[in-house]
């Protein structure tokens, strides 16, 4: 199926929660939906004859100045087609909700996305930081991000 | 949901204290620096927490503030032993963008390079795992031959382990002039070996005790879990990248999806796993062999690289398929000569995260065997 | 029968000659743990087309040595929280026991340091007595590991004892004597003598020949597990348990359990060379006979089981806990139990 | 009961096939190579080391223009140049291959303890002056050992002839000033 039917079909079941199809040639074609009803598309998505996307093949958080960008990449095994969700949520409360009951794998890469972003997923069993330390402060991969300047006593910039 | 088979009445009788058993960073058969906080009930595992993140490098931070082929080389160190493999999805999301045609021998020289990391990439999985059950002999003949594609590598790129040598457009240098043959070679040597292997380790009995309905992963689960590659395929389902959606030029060559059947215990046990790497080794020699028939010498293999490489506005998902399964690059491009945000699709990572699912329930022993079948590279796990 | 001790011979029975036997075992004990190890590190390197240590001497030959002389100059470790006495205790126990067992190997027809006539019964006691130095040792590490590790050899080492206990007690019916002097003595003439192929006697006995035969099988099996040895190396299980019951520890001490796990190597050849194969004596009559050839055939027949040992190790993978355990009740003791009667009935036969 | 017998009998025979294995394996010939006795650059044949091996750098500072392309094109900012412009009528020597050079290259430094040996520096550079080689014994116990400063290893400029330019430099800066400040 095209990214293009997807759209309509659930532009008919969510209405207003799908804001737009972004086509451009040069790169893939994905579309934007709002950030609130995020688990029940994904699980429509999930569950529909239509569709079939059991896969969550990708998981990423995106800073996109103003706002945090959250980025999901699916994929159905049966149907070998794929589909790119956008969503954004606003810097100061970058809540929505986590999809860790539709896909499991969703679990980790959430984590990813909270310990790089402090993408603050709500419903997840287990938010706590990934790959850095788990006292480490700030969210590195956010453009404003200044490395601290120590770490437990040790010089963070060798 | 398949039987779990060592948590029986008599044990969950025995009311005994749990103990909490810290194995890692530095543990001989995490395959690196990870930390799993295993909860134990005498021998059983009941819970497991993995704590990953000491091998950190910052892989996406770093590479927004780095030019396209500068990136090439950090790519290199994601997934340490099978370079080569990490190198193509990128460079040919790059290319996508660019719009650049590469030639037809470039494109050959990629394929059979990536299916020979694929086998050097399985023998370490196959080496380190018969290592973890504690038959240490199988390693030291696996890294044997490992060395003599290493060679190849060597005299075509210069580098023995990390090559920088899939570039976007093309490729850092020519092949050496007897790559032919010693590929041929190789590929006979890797044949003799594994015929060994198959009796010295995988049919044996005890092995086969070791790994059989040991650490299953259901399908369903499998695929909840995001978990690709030959974990994926141990499960019974048959999803390669190389036919399901056929990059390169892939869709030339003849060759079948190895998948687990459960021969000697329960489809998605370790054994499948094992027996599914080991089997794809022949398939890539197979599509070495029939590369090789039609390997066109003529040609320059530089001749489309861009002197400078500045991406169009637009953002793209590029992905093929690992030795550990789907390798995916994000690429974000703001339309300067540095992107904007490159995320990786880790395939260790994720299958990893299925790991305190395959384990829960099993002993302890069994652990080292799960965590060496699902074959992770730290170093792309952590990133 | 003549008293069997060459030295009391030679001296008389007197405290040097005491002295002397004693320590015979030691001296041989230190050459023969040089050769093993250098042994180990050999055929597991050819085995593996490496080529093992080289620096050491032509071809290494003196890497032992030098791994001992490594050994003793590192710092001796105790950890903080570890139950001092028993940790330090349990290397020597461990290795006390394995050198009790050489107290009853009768080398040659002239010597064995002590010609007591329950010898098969002692060395059964004693083989168990180093369990006890594993349990210690893993339990006074106050190492989740160790401890695990000393469990699992304890839980295993029992196991094993009945089994090996079983082909003993063969063994004892067959040679109708615990003297080990004579059981070899009952050998014999030449190699079809021996117990593993059902002992002297007529033509009747190929009936009983694959039930020796298996019976020397279990006991093989049995043997490695009781030394620890892959693919029963479970206690120290190396993938899961850093190094088991002796992660802790470090030097001289490592060095003892490291030796007394060599010793008890040879111990467990030896007796499968003395029930089964003859001890000293030569496979062919009377061809390179006597108590001198006599040594030459019993370490050279000990050292077939100790490269046994070696060559499994580096062939197999280890085995499971349960499966351990699988192999020792629902394996080994019901085949051992048919054997034994069968080989009951042997007797009675002749 | 059959599957038991079965069992049994796979596990002693499939051991046994290990153990013929392995013991084929015992006399055949070793693929050791002594390292340090057998050098691989020396040892010709399936193994040996290719003459494109990527290893340490080298740098032709006869040939080194100082246009800093290997620096941008480092991954990992191990490579750091200094130069100093020439005065007009005391331009350095031209390149050994014969082009032109108007930059004084005083300080060419490469930390091989960041050295990542990914070749892109050779790529970028214009003149072939840094080149990789085959060298890669040059370990040391300290790692400020491990900076290497061409300048100063080939002798290509001595510290007095590097005061000299940059005093010069320096010169003609100020009377470059002094005329825009004062034209006549």
């Amino acid at each position: 199926m095209k990214p293009n039917e997807i759209f309509k079909e659930l532009k008919v079941h969510f209405g207003e929660e799908i804001t737009e199809l972004v086509e451009n040639p040069s790169s893939d074609t994905y579309i934007s939906v709002k950030p609130e009803k995020i688990d029940e598309i994904c699980r429509f998505l999930r569950d529909n004859d239509a569709f079939k996307f059991d896969f969550l093949t990708l998981l990423s958080g995106l800073d996109l100045k103003e706002k945090l960008g959250i980025v999901y990449h699916l994929y159905s095994m049966e149907l070998k087609h794929r589909l790119v969700l956008k969503t954004e949520v606003p810097k100061d409360s970058p809540n929505l909700p986590s999809l860790v009951r539709v896909w499991r794998t969703a679990d980790w890469h959430e984590r990813e996305a909270f310990d790089m972003f402090g993408i603050n997923f709500q419903g997840h069993h287990n938010l706590i930081r990934i790959l850095c330390p788990y006292d480490w402060e700030g969210y590195p991969l956010r453009k404003d991000y200044k490395e601290p300047e120590e770490y437990h006593g040790n010089r963070v910039p060798y | 949901m398949s039987e779990k088979k060592y948590i029986d009445i008599e044990f969950s009788q025995l009311d005994s204290e749990r103990m909490r058993l810290f194995m890692g960073p530095q543990h001989p058969s995490t395959h690196g620096v990870l930390q799993l906080e295993v909860e134990l009930d005498g021998e059983i595992v009941t819970d497991l927490i993995p704590h990953i993140g000491y091998l950190h490098r910052c892989f996406e931070k770093h590479a927004e503030n780095m030019t396209y082929p500068q990136i090439i080389p950090y790519i290199d160190r994601l997934d340490y032993i099978s370079s080569m493999n990490n190198e193509l999805p990128y460079v040919m999301g790059l290319e996508k963008m660019l719009d650049i045609q590469v030639s037809e021998k470039v494109e050959y020289i990629r394929v059979i390079f990536s299916e020979l990391n694929r086998i050097a990439n399985h023998q370490i999985a196959i080496a380190t795992f018969g290592l973890d059950s504690g038959a240490f002999t199988p390693f030291l003949y696996y890294f044997r031959d490992r060395e003599m594609i290493l060679t190849i590598f060597e005299k075509a790129s210069g580098g023995r382990l990390l090559y920088n040598y899939f570039w976007v457009g093309g490729l850092a240098a020519d092949v050496h002039p007897t790559f032919k043959e010693d590929i041929t070679e190789a590929i006979r040597i890797i044949r003799d070996t594994n015929a060994e292997i198959l009796n010295l380790l995988l049919k044996n009995k005890i092995f086969i005790d070791r790994t059989a309905n040991v650490g299953i992963l259901p399908a369903d689960i499998a695929i909840s879990y995001g978990v690709t590659g030959p974990i994926l395929r141990a499960s019974g389902i048959p999803l390669d990248l190389r036919k399901a959606e056929p990059y390169s030029i892939y869709e030339r060559f003849d060759f079948d999806i190895p998948v687990g059947n459960g021969e000697v215990g329960t489809v998605g046990d370790c054994w499948d796993r094992n027996i599914v790497r080991f089997r794809e080794m022949e398939e890539s020699c197979k599509i070495i062999e029939q590369a090789l028939k039609t390997f066109p010498s003529q040609g320059d293999v530089r001749e489309n690289v861009p002197k400078r490489i500045r991406l169009p506005k637009g953002e793209i998902y590029c992905k093929a398929e690992n030795p550990k399964g789907e390798l995916g690059f994000y690429i974000i491009s703001d339309g300067k000569d540095k992107p904007e945000r490159v995320k990786v699709r880790a395939p260790s990572f994720v299958n990893l995260s299925a790991l305190p699912e395959m384990s829960r329930g099993y002993m302890f022993a069994d652990l080292v065997m799960i965590l060496g079948s699902v074959d992770i590279v730290l170093g792309e796990v952590d990133r | 029968m003549e008293e069997a001790n060459f030295v009391f011979n030679m001296i008389g029975e007197n405290w040097i000659a005491f002295a002397i036997i004693s320590l015979l075992p030691m001296i041989f004990l230190l050459a023969y743990a040089l050769i093993a190890i250098l042994g180990e590190l050999k055929i597991s390197a050819f085995i593996q087309e490496r080529l093992g240590p080289m620096r050491t001497g032509p071809w290494g030959i003196i890497q032992p040595v030098a791994e001992v002389v490594k050994l003793l100059q590192k710092e001796d470790i105790t950890p903080d929280s570890a139950n001092k006495p028993l940790f330090n205790l349990a290397p020597f126990i461990m290795f006390a026991a394995s050198y009790a067992g050489f107290a009853v190997i009768p080398f040659s027809s002239y010597f064995v340091p002590s010609g007591i006539n329950l010898g098969l019964f002692f060395l059964l006691a004693v083989g168990s007595l180093g369990i006890i130095g594993l349990l210690m040792g893993g339990w006074a590490s106050n190492n989740k590991y160790s401890l695990l590790g000393g469990l699992r050899a304890v839980a295993q080492i029992v196991s094993y004892e009945i089994p090996a206990a079983m082909v003993i007690l063969t063994i004892a019916v067959m040679a109708g004597s615990l003297d080990l002097q004579e059981i070899i003595r009952q050998q014999s003439g030449w190699f079809w003598n021996w117990f593993v192929f059902g002992g002297s006697g007529g033509w009747i006995k190929i009936i009983f020949l694959p039930f020796s035969f298996i019976m020397c099988i279990i006991y093989i099996i049995a043997s490695l597990a009781e030394t620890n040895r892959t693919p029963f190396d479970i206690p120290e299980g190396e993938s899961e348990l850093v190094a088991g019951y002796h992660t802790e520890y470090s030097g001289m001490k490592f060095a003892m359990f490291f030796f007394a796990e060599y010793a008890n190597m040879f111990i467990v050849s030896a007796i499968i060379t003395i029930i089964f194969f003859g001890g000293w004596n030569s496979p062919f009559g009377d061809f390179m006979g006597g108590p001198i050839w006599g040594v030459f055939w019993f370490v050279s027949k000990a050292f077939v089981f100790v490269f046994l040992q070696i060559w499994l190790r580096w062939t197999l993978p280890r085995l499971r806990v349960d499966q351990l355990m699988y192999v020792s009740w629902k394996v080994l003791l019901p085949f051992s139990f048919v054997c034994f009667l069968a080989l009951s009935l042997l007797v009675m036969l002749k | 009961m059959k599957d038991y017998f079965k069992n049994v009998w796979l596990g002693v025979w499939t051991a046994l096939i290990g153990m013929r294995i392995t013991i084929d394996h015992l006399f055949r010939k070793n693929v050791t190579v002594q390292y340090p006795n057998v050098h691989p650059k020396d040892k010709a044949g399936w193994m040996d080391m290719p003459s494109n091996a990527r290893n340490r750098l080298y740098v032709d500072m006869d040939e080194c223009n100082g246009c800093n392309s290997c620096a941008r094109a480092c991954p990992v900012n191990c490579i750091s140049i200094e130069t100093v412009r020439s005065v007009p009528g005391d331009a350095p020597p031209p390149l050994a291959s014969g082009g032109k050079r108007n930059l004084w290259v005083s300080q060419f430094e490469i930390d091989f303890t960041k050295c990542c040996f990914c070749s892109l520096c050779t790529e970028a550079c214009p003149t072939g002056a840094i080149v990789m080689t085959t060298e890669f014994e040059y370990s040391s116990y300290n790692r400020y050992d491990l900076v290497y400063n061409f300048v100063k290893l080939q002798n290509s400029m001595s510290d007095e002839k590097i005061a000299e330019v940059k005093e010069k430099w320096a010169e003609h800066q100020k009377e470059k000033k002094k005329e825009a400040v004062e034209p006549k």
